[in-house]
């Protein structure tokens, strides 16, 4: 056995020693570190859905009271799972909505529909928990009766509680950004 | 002279035995086949059988509209949707001449490079499970989440980004956001020198790669191999840097290139090699972009009915797996005429063929984790 | 090179075959008959200032219209950073044309993935089968006219809608 | 046992059975009671404990719901693979099929004959122990090879061909470190080997010379090899050939391999202890005989359990060797160095026939050191990677 061959042998146990010992004390001093896992669902000490940013996209939902019936979300969407259904009232030339559903099952969270909504009464949820045992059970519908349509008011909202709904479908759209420098960019930066 | 009889001895014959690797293998990345010629534990032909996540993904894009079929590009790469957003968006823009925010632009480039660790880490980290070693898999995975989490809070979604939009993005990133992405990458740094001391060094680890299934630069060209795996050939080509796209020229960042480190050029351990080392250079891009970080709209006008003129682009996108090229065509209307998505898993997928002959049945699992193969990829 | 000179370079190379010259797109392209685009990549690829090392694309785009298909080619070069896009004209009744494996490798499965999705036959393929979809798949779907089969293997391919459409 | 048949037969409380139906009787009844309160408790709690070590390593919680800290999970999984489906494929030769897993619990079974747990724990003492043992495990690889052949399929088979040549030939770097250790002791009886050694440190013939320092890693990793266990588990290599031989097994012949596998992890920690670590010495504290024999059955339980850790934990850190690297790291590496020890260690015990008690201290000395060494490095790494810290082992 020539010298080099010698060396090469010890070298190899040396190096394979060496590594190894290392990488055991790396792996060793995660018994020391805090682990990752969230015990979700029960064992965590905020609720998921509240630690998610308003940016998250869940499950859509619709505030009805501030829809205007614009039909911009059905148009983009770009795998058809909404459907609008709005029906004018002969005598008093009043449009209401006879249907407003949502197919859950196949809607693929791309949030363009919130992003065409000018009043931002559709938009992600930060719910996220849809598991049911049928798929029809995934139909949304925010129509059970007859609804108007929202007309938003010139002077603003005077009621306290249409106040706040406006100021919640205000707050999700400003995080969009705009053409205009709107959004969170300009808010803050 | 007598003629000497000669009892003919035949060689001792043996039949090839043929194992079906996939689609439901643990180390075939998504769903992939291949059918493996095996003599013992030697290969003597592997075939790769793909389709199985073929999802139309081209055929889609003809029936919905431009903005509409943005969500759709996410899922031609899942582990790096950003990238494919980008390539559309690009696309899109080349055609209908849209200028994109300056900002947005920035924006663009953090999301793509976070996305970028996010799709390496995935990588090393199955190439590490692949191996055997299941604990860096996981570290890996933990790093990705914190990754994902910054996700959410730039775009609201967690591997299905839809962020780009033509003309820009679709939110805009915060500064407490920026502020958490630098505290992510000053965690996210001496944890890489973690992996490497953990994975990178380790022996047994480098004896499982190095030599293994060492890609030609010629090999590489005519195959038409991309990214990382081309660069680790030696070839030092990156769309980023050569075809400059976005912001990138004004960013400072270099190319790992493959160095034959333990073995051959272009071997399997030069493939992880120049993944960890990119990690790195992204981390660079990302700090140097988020002090970049311009103020201004982060989306520019663009109308919501896009039609842009007749005509066709190619746009290439450097992705985690390569030069990700977008050949669209518009024929003026709402919709694109034909959308084509070429991915550097499916080119690399067609050397495999080649590179399996006489290797081991734990070097191709080892060969196809270096490759980075990606099923949704492949397929589309 | 700029492509207007690799265009005059073709066509100086091959008069009769080199069609056109798109120069006014985004992606200057080169028409070759289809009977000579194996020639003319060849020439792209082994000129010493062209070098065309690269296959980036193969695909074809579907154009009932003027009833033909386009093979597109998408050609790199790394040595000398430029690229050039050849298209061959096919015609839709009997899609032809000669492989592109013999210049570069990677044709082999992106030709084969045209064949499949368009039904475009690449003569002297040397292994010319299916790769997206199934062996016994209908039709080729990237075609303009492709129908889909109403089941597949006794599977419906149909979805029924859980939300009906509104009639408006 | 024998003596306690007698004393059933003698008190007279079964007239008109043979004294012979007695003995039988009672072995069936101790064999089951061992079976079920203390091999399988062993067995499952060391799989819990091996996911709950690979959880902390992975920066994961693991099985923490079924009982305090998740200690029952064991039990739970073994209730459901006994409910599951026992599937046999229709190709499979069925009679291998279904017993091979036997084959394979057995040969680990019956190597709990000569553990000695402590100074007079111990089912039999059988003066050829450690033959008897080296003996036992090997039929480990007939199991694995009838599972491997008979379930007719390909990853399975290829499994079981690795496993045989995987075993047998770390069989040879794992008989030679013991056999160390045997012209130390001169005996082979596992009671005898304890004897030779004594309660402190330097009295281990792990720290006896360098050679017996060396043998012993050498030994560990041979039986990691033995076991199938990361780096070396090829046989299964869950990315490479799905499960290996247990591709088609399920529900309870299915678990009885991991059954196996857990409870062998800790008969090589058993081994380790008894023939390096002293065994149940203790220090001489106590007269009593009771507190005497539980303070040794504790002594060598932790001793066993601490490998049974490290084995773990080298499954948490390390990945997969090749199979040809595998032999190659046998027959190149491993072979020449146990050589080299069982060599050096004659020599040894002809130059210093009468011991050499400061090369003991100062082996212990180094093995200190080497320690000291090892958490210096993971102080480097917490300081480096500055994670959160939780000291606590419970979550």
């Amino acid at each position: 056995m020539s010298m080099s061959a010698l060396t090469e042998y010890v070298n190899n146990i040396t190096e394979t020693v060496t590594s190894i010992f290392e990488g055991m004390a790396i792996t060793f001093s995660h018994f020391m570190r805090r682990p990752m896992t969230i015990q979700y669902p029960d064992r965590i000490p905020q609720q998921i859905q509240d630690t998610l940013p308003l940016r998250y996209r869940g499950i859509l939902e619709v505030d009805m009271d501030i829809c205007t019936g614009c039909l911009a979300c059905e148009r983009i969407c770009p795998i058809t799972c909404i459907a609008i259904g709005i029906e004018m009232n002969k005598e008093t030339k009043q449009r209401s909505f006879s249907q407003f559903d949502i197919d859950i099952c196949k809607c693929m969270y791309c949030g363009l529909c919130a992003e065409a909504c000018p009043t931002g009464s559709i938009r992600h949820s930060q719910e996220f928990e849809g598991a049911c045992y049928n798929p029809a059970g995934l139909v949304r519908h925010f129509v059970t009766e007859p609804a108007p349509l929202y007309k938003p008011k010139k002077g603003g909202e005077t009621e306290p509680n249409m106040i706040a709904k406006v100021e919640t479908g205000k707050k999700y759209m400003d995080e969009l950004a705009t053409p205009d420098g709107g959004g969170a960019g300009t808010e803050e930066g | 002279m007598e003629e000497v009889t000669q009892t003919e001895i035949k060689p001792f014959h043996a039949e090839d035995m043929t194992i079906s690797v996939g689609p439901q293998h643990p180390s075939t990345h998504g769903v992939l086949r291949f059918v493996v010629k095996t003599d013992g534990e030697i290969i003597s032909e592997a075939i790769p059988d793909v389709g199985y996540l073929h999802r139309s993904i081209e055929k889609i894009g003809e029936k919905v509209t431009w903005h509409g079929y943005v969500p759709y590009t996410d899922r031609a790469d899942y582990l790096a949707a950003m990238f494919a957003n980008q390539g559309f968006c690009m696309a899109a823009e080349k055609l209908g001449g849209v200028e994109v925010a300056r900002r947005g632009e920035f924006c663009r480039v953090i999301a793509c490079e976070l996305n970028r660790i996010a799709s390496h880490l995935i990588s090393v980290g199955t190439f590490g499970q692949d191996i055997g070693a299941i604990t860096p898999f996981i570290h890996a995975l933990r790093e990705r989440e914190s990754i994902n989490n910054l996700m959410e809070e730039i775009c609201g979604a967690r591997l299905t980004y839809n962020y780009l939009r033509i003309g820009g993005v679709g939110y805009d990133i915060k500064d407490e956001t920026c502020h958490r992405i630098t505290q992510f990458l000053d965690h996210f740094e001496p944890i890489v020198d973690e992996y490497n001391r953990l994975l990178t060094n380790n022996k047994i680890f480098i004896e499982r790669l190095a030599n293994v299934a060492p890609i030609t630069r010629e090999d590489a060209l005519q195959y038409n191999i991309v990214g990382p795996n081309l660069r680790a050939c030696g070839v030092s080509w990156d769309i980023r840097r050569d075809i400059p796209y976005s912001v990138y020229p004004e960013l400072d960042f270099k190319i790992p290139v493959g160095t034959g480190e333990m073995g051959a050029l272009g071997d399997c351990y030069d493939r992880y090699l120049v993944r960890m080392q990119e990690m790195m250079e992204s981390c660079k891009i990302l700090r140097q972009s988020l002090k970049m970080l311009p103020k201004g709209p982060a989306i520019s006008k663009v109308p919501v009915k896009f039609k842009p003129p007749a005509g066709e682009a190619y746009v290439r996108v450097e992705a985690p797996r390569g030069d990700m090229g977008f050949y669209v065509v518009s024929d003026g209307s709402e919709y694109p005429y034909r959308v084509r998505i070429r991915t550097g898993s499916f080119t690399a997928m067609g050397l495999i063929h080649k590179l399996s002959r006489g290797i081991m049945v734990a070097d191709l699992i080892a060969l196809i984790a270096s490759l980075d193969v990606d099923a949704p990829e492949i397929d589309r | 090179m700029e492509a207007r000179e690799i265009y005059n370079r073709l066509k100086r190379q091959f008069p009769e075959d080199v069609t056109t010259f798109d120069a006014e797109v985004m992606d200057p392209c080169i028409h070759v008959r289809a009977s000579a685009v194996v020639a003319a990549c060849t020439y792209l690829r082994d000129e010493p200032d062209m070098t065309f090392e690269v296959l980036s694309d193969l695909t074809a785009v579907d154009l009932p219209k003027d009833g033909k298909f386009q093979v597109v080619y998408h050609l790199y070069s790394y040595a000398h950073r430029h690229q050039i896009v050849v298209k061959a004209d096919v015609p839709r009744e009997a899609p032809r044309i000669q492989t592109m494996e013999s210049v570069w490798k990677a044709a082999n499965w992106m030709e084969r993935e045209v064949f499949d999705l368009f039904g475009i036959d690449f003569r002297g393929h040397s292994d010319l089968r299916r790769i997206m979809l199934p062996e016994d798949w209908v039709g080729h779907p990237l075609r303009k006219d492709y129908v889909e089969q109403e089941e597949y293997d006794g599977i419906s391919t149909q979805r029924e809608a859980l939300v009906p459409e509104v009639l408006r | 046992m024998q003596s306690l048949a007698d004393q059933i037969f003698e008190a007279g409380y079964l007239p008109g059975l043979s004294r012979e139906a007695v003995y039988a009787v009672v072995i069936v009844l101790v064999a089951f009671a061992v079976l079920s309160f203390f091999v399988a408790p062993l067995a499952g709690v060391t799989s819990w404990l091996e996911r709950r070590v690979w959880g902390r390593i992975q920066s994961r919680v693991g099985p923490n719901r079924v009982g305090p800290q998740g200690i029952l999970q064991w039990l739970a999984d073994g209730i459901k693979n006994l409910l599951k489906e026992d599937l046999i494929p229709a190709a499979a030769d069925r009679k291998l099929f279904a017993l091979a897993p036997y084959v394979v619990f057995m040969g680990f079974l019956a190597t709990f004959v000569v553990i000695p747990f402590g100074s007079r724990l111990v089912v039999a003492d059988l003066n050829i122990g450690l033959l008897y043992l080296l003996a036992v495990t090997s039929l480990v690889v007939v199991g694995i090879l009838m599972a491997g052949w008979s379930s007719n399929n390909k990853w399975s088979l290829l499994g079981g061909m690795r496993s045989a040549a995987q075993i047998v030939s770390y069989e040879i770097p794992a008989g030679l470190s013991v056999l160390t250790i045997v012209l130390l002791a001169g005996t082979l009886s596992m009671q005898g080997i304890i004897r030779q050694q004594g309660w402190a440190p330097w009295d281990w013939f792990l720290f006896h010379s360098p050679f017996t320092f060396i043998a012993f890693f050498l030994f560990f990793t041979a039986a990691l090899a033995e076991g199938n266990r990361t780096p070396f588990d090829i046989p299964e290599a869950e990315s490479e050939l799905v499960a290996g031989y247990v591709t088609e097994y399920s529900g309870m012949r299915f678990l009885f391999f991991f059954f196996a596998e857990w409870g062998n992890l800790y008969v090589i920690g058993a081994v380790a202890a008894t023939l390096f670590l002293g065994g149940w010495h203790v220090p001489p504290i106590t007269e009593n005989p009771f507190i005497k024999g539980g303070l040794e059955f504790v002594v060598f339980f932790l001793k066993a359990y601490l490998w049974v850790f490290v084995a773990m934990w080298v499954r948490g850190t390390l990945p997969r060797v090749r199979v040809d690297q595998l032999m190659s790291m046998c027959w190149k590496y491993m072979v020449p160095l146990a050589f080299m020890c069982l060599f050096g260690t004659a020599v040894w015990m002809v130059l210093w026939p009468g011991g050499t008690p400061w090369v003991s201290v100062l082996m212990f000395l180094i093995g200190v050191g080497i320690l000291g060494r090892f958490f210096w490095r993971v102080r480097y790494q917490i300081r480096h990677a500055k994670p959160e810290m939780y000291w606590n082992p419970f979550i």
